[in-house]
């Protein structure tokens, strides 16, 4: 700060050192948003060198990406929640309810084309009941999406009576297999990843140049100074935990179509944390209110590629299991180091 | 005869079984700034959020707006009726910008989007009346505490209300931020609005105040019209008796102070402070007064290692001591109370006995970590004796009590850890006038025992009053110094120079 | 003495390997006592959870218990103790150590003939691969069965067991896009059950590889609609179980324990036979009672 | 301060309204704790009468008490992670970890006999580890323990080389099996329960009588403050972690003397969700700061009564999902109704 001169050019510096410091906090969030892409191309690349140059083909390439979508979907309606300072567990319940009635319907031969939309409404049903709970009531995230874990695990048994529901002849399989040709034989890309790139889109659309998205953040950052400016909070959770349902629904709908089959206990167990697990590494804060979705889709994709590239290098399926873990850690020290104490999660 | 604004009849409002309001008549004309004053836990702030919607009232009062009653049952509909606040708790989402915190609840928007050079450019002109010297587009998280009681004023101001409340507004602003706002107030006040001012503060309720409501334990004690306002009269209403002898002042402020206690040499953190170097003697008071953001507490935090140094050391008695957390302060005899008493001062969930004897279990404890309970409560019970703590039992948990009695029982925990030196950030903030004497006095007689103690305040009258010497910051560095002699008393004028840096002006 | 309750306590309810098991068990304590109590768990193969199961069947004073054991022996103490408080165990699907009796498919055997379909086909020469799953006894023995087969053959080249498929189809998915592209050249894989062969074959046919032969164990439902599948060639055979009457078996000899006849003998084996593409016609399914 | 006779009185009349506020706060406070002891008396009734009064036998009820006893030593350790703000997503895998070394341990002949503490100082080893990235490197707990969920999976799966592992000699056997007779032929309790009770007493000391304990609630209720005033919060957090370690360790000796065998894969997998579960069933708050070691008591119980009373009443497994599910936030919502907005969780 100037230390000579009146006060009326006191105030006008200052407006210079003011932009420095926005110009600071912005580049500063680049970073944090940016965040973990450094550590994704890292892996990458050493899986690239390990695997003997298979990694960086068009053909495991679709592969990672094809694997991430359900990931990335379900994470997307995670970083809502998890952005209003939430949490939710039932995604992998959720999402195995849905596939399971979008599989059951498709199996009527009238109506059959329907179960895409009956299977992404009934995540949105269970995702709405969810949020009644946390903002009617009133009940912690954590424990209402516990409960739901467990019973709609229970409901999604009791659809398919306990059997692996298939149809090969499910419409729309395309979307599960099928790839999107943008130029006839040279680039070509999975529907399951169009599907999860369009679901970040209009997610990052929703958070950033919406109103109802400037009203997520402003709960997840404050909530009692949501309330006091009149933001209807109920609205935002429900929205939020109903975003995450419908989203966890499509993913249902997404796995159904892969595989023609659902099976409402083996299906999606614990899909859940490896959804936490992306939006965190994608620097979002568990407090709520910091976080963007670009961060989300790099988290997803570095999920992906880990498991894809442990397979691929051929590491037995013990030691996956310790380097996943060791990874994780790893990344987010990695970011912390990085920022330096520039910003808590 | 003007028509009244807004007219409160028989409000009141229960917590469960807590009556905070019983029956309150309040009657606001536009143009007038309207002081409300009371003790901490008096009701000001609820009555306060009744009238913006944020609480609803117990049944069976009334509320008219220019002579139509209206119900509210929201903050959506008190601002829709044209009422705006400013909340006493900082109520902004640090997490979003400026403009994004101003606009918030009622954003600008084309076909759902947002549009946010509109909402940025909207704000820009309020900023710059307000004289803010930061932009719409930055995060408030970035922001200090100064700064963001501006963002709240410039959300109020933008709403166009008729009636604009203000609680506590100037308790994170320094002399001159609260001078620039005191303009601006008038200045709304001669354009008609009506203005509800809330403050501990007795200077600005004189200087802007045309009439004072003083609440007393849910109950209107009385309102007095210009004439009659006189700081002895508020106070006997406020507090039911006579404060004599605020500032009370029984150390002697000229002695000859010892040998310094507490000497910080050159103190830096590479950002904001920038080689900073004070002495504090035994039994002596020293103030440490500057504008908001002159970096009076990030030197504080420096000095007791709760931030990391690039330069400079501490002496405590002469000798140089290695200071790198909080807890190496305490161990080498200095203390300090935080500004910031809710975030980073007081456990408000435990109880004030825990709070009390926290920083001391270790010493006490029994074989190496058993708590020694009775040791612990009877320091606590002491302390309530000692410093006056009205709570109804050591038990009860620290943030049920009123913001004074916390203030003391986070002071007790600092005394209890026997100090050679007490820094005091900001000591009566947010505290009533009775906790205030109460807390001076304390101050005193600490210096009379002959404890060094050094106290940042915003508060000119409060250094003036109780300090035996003023240092002033200026953009984190130290700009000057200032003696009480037997003559001459310390002078507000000479401080706010200092702080301003007018003084090279003028020579 | 007659079964008023019977406790059964399996791998997993929303397999439907157990799903017909308990169906048949069902159907035959139902045929002895059409007023029999029946609860069916699951233990989602964690032992601690099965051993609790028990003693809540112990508490709930059950007759029989029916135990797909998660493992062989180290649930033998908790046999034990139900004995000891005069329950009649009977375990299913996997031998344990003290139980009354078993009645399992023949797991090594089952591993055996699907492999060896494997090597009959490739004509005891090409690269193979044997996708894994999870370490439950069952799976292990069909990986025995099947390294022993394979072994004979010099020809053969294994170039990966140690990949663990989940039992699911994407689990089976995951891991073959992984190998697929990790290996050139794959003649043939063993998948330890039906729902990797099916995740294993989407990976083959997403990724337009053809003439690979895929195999799999169970004889499950899905895997014959891909067997009769025109769509999915690759998928040509399965060693079949038979729950349904394996869980009859076991009522059966229970009851039998419960009013002192002695079975023959404690573990009784049933075989396995192999449904292939040109057999699947004749073959009979799961949930049907077919054997008798 | 009181100068004068009126405000001597004005002092007094407080007074007694002051008294009859710290009754009524002490009183919630015991509701609080009490918390769940209604529901879980109701559940025990419930299911005494639909088991036509198999419940409340000696039987039935040592059987309960032993199979909430591990869950209970986890819930312990898992109390005093929740009560510092933090999370431990890995006790499971830890418990697991240990089960497999004190397994192995046990079967050399010379030195079979420290299998015990060679299980409980793995964990304490491992739940170190976690304080160590979370203390020291400032990395999120939930992260943390995710990641050692995964990798410490895997070394419990490298320990015993993805077998089983088996010793029906284990020394110290009785306490997974056995009963301390209290009177004879008539009172006895499993070991495993005293084990757990001591636990609960153990813990209840630490947190409510060291010094240490009141350290723990103050980094819980406020970090920053805890910091200020001079408590070293990373020991705190070293110290929490290590306990909740400890006790998965502890856990893991528990399982294997219960069991006489571990495997690395399958042993303790979602352990972690039960003792949260029982944690916040109990009334402690996930933001730290408030809770007491009783209500975790309570709400282990309920859930080892719940699985018990289900099987007892012959529930199917599929409906058991579902009515676990909506007890748990049946439970919390009954909770929330009674105290009635008084406090957050
Ligand atoms: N949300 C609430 N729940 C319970 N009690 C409350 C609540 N808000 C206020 N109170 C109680 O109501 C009384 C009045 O509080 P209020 O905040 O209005 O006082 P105030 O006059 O603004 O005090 P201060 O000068 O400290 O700001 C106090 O006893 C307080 O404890
Ligand atoms: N890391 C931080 N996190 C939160 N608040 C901070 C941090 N650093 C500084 N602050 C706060 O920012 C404000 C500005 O601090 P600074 O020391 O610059 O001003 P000051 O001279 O103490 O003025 P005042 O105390 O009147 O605001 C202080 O309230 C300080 O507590
Ligand atoms: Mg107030
Ligand atoms: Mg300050």
């Amino acid at each position: 700060m100037p230390d000579d001169g009146a006060s009326a050019k006191a105030a006008a510096a200052p407006g210079l050192v003011a932009a420095q410091e926005t110009r600071r906090q912005r580049t500063r969030l680049l970073i944090r948003s940016a965040g973990m892409l450094p550590v994704l191309v890292l892996l990458c690349i050493g899986f690239h060198l390990l695997s003997d140059g298979r990694f960086f083909t068009a053909q495991n390439l679709g592969i990672v990406v094809q694997q991430a979508a359900v990931n990335t979907v379900l994470a997307a309606g995670m970083t809502f929640v998890i952005l209003t300072g939430g949490i939710d567990l039932s995604v992998g319940s959720i999402l195995a309810a849905s596939a399971m009635a979008g599989l059951i319907i498709s199996k009527f031969p009238d109506f059959g084309a329907l179960w895409l939309p009956a299977a992404v409404l009934t995540g949105a049903v269970f995702g709405i009941l969810n949020g009644g709970f946390i903002a009617l009531l009133r009940l912690p995230p954590f424990i209402v999406t516990l409960g739901s874990l467990t019973a709609v695990r229970g409901v999604a048994r009791l659809l398919g009576a306990d059997t692996t529901v298939f149809n090969s002849e499910i419409p729309y399989a395309f979307i599960g297999n099928g790839s999107l040709t943008l130029i006839p034989g040279v680039l070509s890309i999975p529907w399951l990843w169009v599907i999860a790139l369009l679901v970040i889109v209009v997610s990052w659309l929703g958070l950033r140049r919406t109103v109802l998205g400037v009203h997520i953040y402003a709960v997840g950052g404050n909530e009692s100074a949501a309330r006091l400016a009149g933001i209807k909070v109920w609205a935002v959770l429900l929205f939020v935990y109903g975003v995450s349902g419908l989203l966890a629904g499509l993913g249902g709908a997404m796995q159904a179509a892969r595989l023609y089959a659902a099976n409402g206990l083996q299906l999606g167990q614990s899909y859940e944390l490896d959804a936490i697990t992306a939006v965190i590494l994608g620097g979002t804060s568990f407090v709520g209110g910091i976080g963007s979705i670009w961060g989300t889709l790099v988290g997803a994709l570095i999920i992906a590629v880990l498991s894809n590239g442990l397979i691929l290098t051929g590491v037995s399926d013990v030691w996956q299991y310790v380097i996943k873990g060791l990874v994780i850690i790893g990344a987010v020290a990695l970011d912390r180091y990085r920022l330096q104490g520039s910003a808590r999660t | 005869m003007i028509d009244p604004i807004l007219e409160m009849r028989r409000v009141s409002k229960s917590f469960f079984s807590i009556k905070a309001l019983r029956g309150v008549d309040l009657t606001v004309y536009p143009g007038e700034i309207h002081a409300l004053m009371g003790e901490n836990g008096a009701g000001k702030s609820t009555l306060m959020k009744i009238l913006s919607g944020a609480y609803r009232p117990d049944p069976g009062g009334e509320i008219r707006i220019e002579g139509k009653p209206v119900h509210f049952n929201g903050p959506h509909a008190g601002r829709a009726a044209g009422i705006s606040i400013i909340y006493q708790e900082l109520s902004l989402a640090p997490n979003l910008s400026v403009a994004q915190n101003i606009y918030l609840g009622r954003e600008v928007s084309r076909f759902g989007m947002l549009a946010r050079e509109a909402m940025e450019a909207g704000v820009g002109p309020i900023l710059e009346r307000l004289g803010a010297d930061f932009a719409p587009s930055t995060l408030v998280a970035g922001l200090s505490m100064g700064q963001r009681q501006l963002v709240e004023i410039a959300r109020a101001l933008h709403a166009r209300s008729k009636i604009l409340i203000m609680d506590e507004p100037t308790t994170a602003l320094s002399a001159g931020e609260s001078e620039r706002l005191f303009g601006l107030i008038r200045r709304l006040r001669a354009e008609g609005l009506a203005i509800i001012y809330i403050s501990h503060r007795m200077d600005e309720v004189y200087a802007l105040g045309d009439r004072v409501t003083v609440l007393r334990d849910g109950t209107l004690v009385g309102s007095l019209d210009k004439p009659e306002i006189r700081a002895d009269t508020i106070v006997r209403l406020m507090v039911g008796r006579d404060v004599s002898s605020f500032y009370k002042k029984e150390h002697d402020p000229l002695a000859l102070h010892g040998a310094p206690v507490l000497a910080a040499v050159d103190i830096a953190d590479g950002r904001r402070v920038k080689g900073c170097s004070l002495t504090v003697h035994a039994g002596e008071v020293v103030g440490l007064a500057g504008l908001v953001g002159a970096g009076r507490t990030e030197l504080a935090h420096l000095i007791i290692g709760a931030a990391a140094k690039t330069g400079g050391h501490v002496e405590i008695e002469g000798r140089t001591v290695d200071i790198s957390t909080p807890g190496e302060a305490l161990e080498a005899g200095i203390a300090y109370l935080t500004e910031d008493r809710k975030a980073l001062g007081l456990f408000l969930d435990m109880s004030c006995l825990d709070n009390i004897n926290l920083a001391v279990l270790g010493r006490d404890a029994r074989l190496g970590g058993i708590l020694d309970r009775d040791k612990a409560r009877d320091r606590a019970r002491k302390a309530f004796a000692a410093l006056g703590i009205r709570a109804a039992d050591i038990r009860v948990a620290a943030g049920s009590l009123s913001g004074g009695n916390q203030q003391k029982v986070l002071l007790s925990r600092l005394l209890a850890t026997t100090p050679k030196v007490l820094i005091l950030d900001e000591p009566t903030r947010g505290v009533d006038v009775g906790a205030k004497s109460e807390i001076y006095s304390i101050i005193d007689n600490l210096a009379k025992s002959g404890t060094a103690v050094l106290v940042i305040s915003s508060d000119l009258p409060e250094i003036i009053g109780i300090c035996d010497r003023v240092i002033v910051m200026r953009a984190g560095s130290i700009a000057g110094e200032i003696k009480r002699t037997a003559t001459a008393p310390l002078d507000q004028e000479q401080i706010m120079a200092l702080a301003t840096g007018m003084e090279q002006l003028d020579a | 003495k007659e079964l008023k309750s019977i406790g059964i306590s399996l791998g997993s309810l929303g397999n439907p390997f157990f799903v017909a098991l308990s169906k048949g068990a069902e159907f035959e304590a139902k045929k002895t006592n059409p007023n029999v109590k029946i609860t069916t768990v699951g233990f989602e193969y964690d032992l601690g959870k099965q051993v609790t199961q028990i003693d809540n069947f112990i508490a709930a004073g059950v007759d029989l218990i029916l135990l797909n054991p998660g493992d062989p022996k180290a649930v033998g103490p908790a046999i034990k103790k139900a004995q000891a408080a005069g329950i009649i165990v009977v375990a299913v699907d996997t031998t344990a150590e003290g139980a009354d009796a078993t009645v399992t498919t023949n797991n090594v055997q089952a591993g055996e003939i699907s492999c060896q379909y494997i090597v009959d086909k490739l004509g005891g020469k090409g690269d193979v691969i044997i996708e894994n799953g999870p370490q439950v006894s069952a799976v292990i023995d069909r990986v025995v069965g099947c390294k022993h087969v394979l072994g004979k053959s010099p020809g053969i080249k294994v170039l990966s067991s140690d990949q663990d498929g989940k039992g699911s189809r994407e689990g089976g998915l995951t891991v073959a896009q992984g190998y697929l592209t990790r290996f050139a050249k794959i003649d043939a894989i063993f998948a330890i059950n039906d729902p990797q062969a099916i995740g294993t074959d989407l990976a083959a046919r997403q990724q337009n590889r053809n003439g690979i032969v895929i195999t799999a164990v169970d004889g499950a439902p899905d895997i014959e609609a891909a067997l009769k599948d025109p769509a999915s060639p690759q998928i040509q055979a399965s060693s079949s179980q038979d729950p349904f009457f394996m869980a009859r078996r076991a009522v059966q000899i229970g009851v039998g324990l419960l009013n002192g006849q002695k079975p023959t003998s404690t573990v009784e084996l049933l075989p396995s036979k192999l449904v292939t593409r040109d057999n699947i016609a004749e073959y009979k399914g799961w949930t049907s009672n077919r054997s008798q």
